[in-house]
């Protein structure tokens, strides 16, 4: 078994990074890697409660979101910058995330076998 | 009110530092915040007297409004756009 | 009334994009303007491709530019970019390919030109 | 000796990207290391397609993947980004069609993956 | 006539940014409109002299941006802070070029009647 | 020499702003500068006293060579990346 990170750091709308990642992340788990997912800067952002993309006309990958949990993957790690930058805290989160200081983030990036970068 | 320049954005501020947007707006411009733009109203805001938000956008986003920034429909939309002189998609 | 051109430069993969331009060019027709084209440039050429596959959950992108071509909107594509972006020229739907200074030159004559990006 | 895998994930407008993984499998193997796939994921894809015209200054973009192809490295693309950026998927030419978790179990028994962007 | 701006800020070899703006930069002159261009931040390096891209096995663009003399497209322009940032003087440069302050990008900016961002 | 990571970087440094890549690479880590990044090797070499540059993408760029910076060829990115633990593309 492997430790397996998937970086994010694009907004919410940018193309299809954030659902590429979530794919990643959720494949990682079901074949029993010990998958993490580190979202730093704006990325943050998909995680922000009660928004709606279907209100754009657009898949509510919001949604999917949560499906994380079903798939027993814990590991979600935001930055505490991203946190402060657009005044978000934990209860705001649409799923349960720990909150890493950069140097806590640079200690995660040192504890993995493969990071991916999306 | 002329506007010269419409300036269109639809990222964080942080994206467009290499461009240095501050310096290259001028009073007589607007901005308008779309599409993941409008998560970062904060640091917008200090950059123009007029600063839109589209409401589309804005709502989807569970973002609420602050005084200062003026939400506007699709139609106020191509009306601002219309109005000025140009418009610079960053 | 004025008369507009707009410019696509995103991915097929960006449908957030599109939606925008779709709903600036319905609000502009509305407010009785005129919209003389939209261009595909840049990334926004695989929008031509006609091998798009979507789920029922997504953003139904066929029915968006059939839409825009009903409103009598002429659609066009950058014939380079789409040869540099292996699209095929000869199969690309309900979009004109064109030349870049074909889309230049009514740029030229409109009143504005709006990038979607 | 390693097991690398690689993925690449600019589309194929981006000739300087795909020679820079070229040059690493090339180099990897000539170093004796194994590569049990590159993978075409995100906007890579496009690689996919068949129907790219360059002139003939521009990089040999088929001769690259080609040569690849012929020292035995499996060449596959992931489905699902393909089908949301339009890319025919019944012809894909030199790639083999697959999925995402096909080359997730792929990479958790490598050594080493190498992004390339 | 239109006063016409294309703005890069993309770097050299990023996707084919550069070179899209330089297709319409000449177009823009072909079709006798007053075309500038604007090189932001790293968009500067396009016009670095004495590389090669052909070293690379690419198309070598740094050629064709000599074009813009014999298309009389005079008016280049480059950004004062990007020069310092890379350590480049007029000399090193394939083209002439009008350097300019933040202020005068922004009367630059301010003069046209299109402006293009590529 | 033990090195963790290799981060490998392609762009211009202020391309990279809004991950604050300062803050995330270790002591024990490597930088490698290949494509468009090796224009700006000035900005880099601070940020690790392990910092390499892929020859040809100098060379091509008519980037001469500081001290500081260790221009390698292919076969050596090879050994580079696999000696370590791990490569992170950003």
């Amino acid at each position: 078994m492997k430790n397996v990170l998937i970086i994010s750091h694009k907004s919410p709308f940018d193309g299809l990074y954030i659902r590429d990642a979530l794919d990643t992340t959720l494949i990682y788990a079901a074949i029993d890697q010990n998958v993490s997912w580190l979202l730093l800067d704006s990325a943050l952002l998909a995680i922000k409660s009660t928004q709606s993309a279907a209100h754009l006309g657009l898949k509510d990958f919001f949604k999917t979101i949560k499906t994380l949990e079903i798939y027993d993957v814990e590991q979600v790690y935001v930055c505490e910058l991203a946190m402060q930058k657009y005044q978000l805290d934990q209860q705001q989160l649409s799923i349960p995330v720990t909150v890493l200081s950069k140097s806590q983030q640079q200690a995660l990036l040192q504890q993995q076998d493969m990071v991916v970068n999306l | 009110m002329n506007i010269n320049t419409v300036h269109m954005l639809s990222k964080p501020y942080s994206y467009y530092s290499t461009i240095q947007l501050d310096k290259l707006i001028a009073s007589n411009d607007a901005l308008l915040l779309i599409g993941d733009a409008c998560y970062d109203h904060a640091s917008y805001m200090g950059l123009s007297d007029k600063c839109y938000m589209l409401e589309s956008c804005a709502t989807a986003r569970a973002i609420s409004v602050d005084t200062g920034i003026n939400l506007i429909s699709d139609i106020e939309w191509v009306a601002l756009v219309d109005n000025a002189k140009k418009s610079i998609t960053w | 009334m004025s008369k507009f051109v707009l410019s696509l430069h995103t991915s097929v993969a960006d449908q957030h994009c599109l939606q925008n331009l779709s709903r600036f060019a319905h609000a502009a027709l509305q407010s009785g303007h005129q919209i003389d084209c939209i261009f595909l440039y840049q990334d926004a050429v695989s929008h031509a491709s006609e091998h798009l596959q979507l789920a029922s959950d997504e953003l139904d992108v066929k029915s968006v530019w059939q839409t825009l071509a009903e409103l009598g909107i002429p659609l066009m594509l950058c014939v380079t970019a789409a040869e540099k972006r292996a699209i095929d020229i000869n199969n690309t739907g309900l979009f004109k390919v064109a030349g870049l200074a074909e889309f230049a030159m009514l740029s030229a004559k409109a009143d504005k030109w709006v990038q979607f990006k």
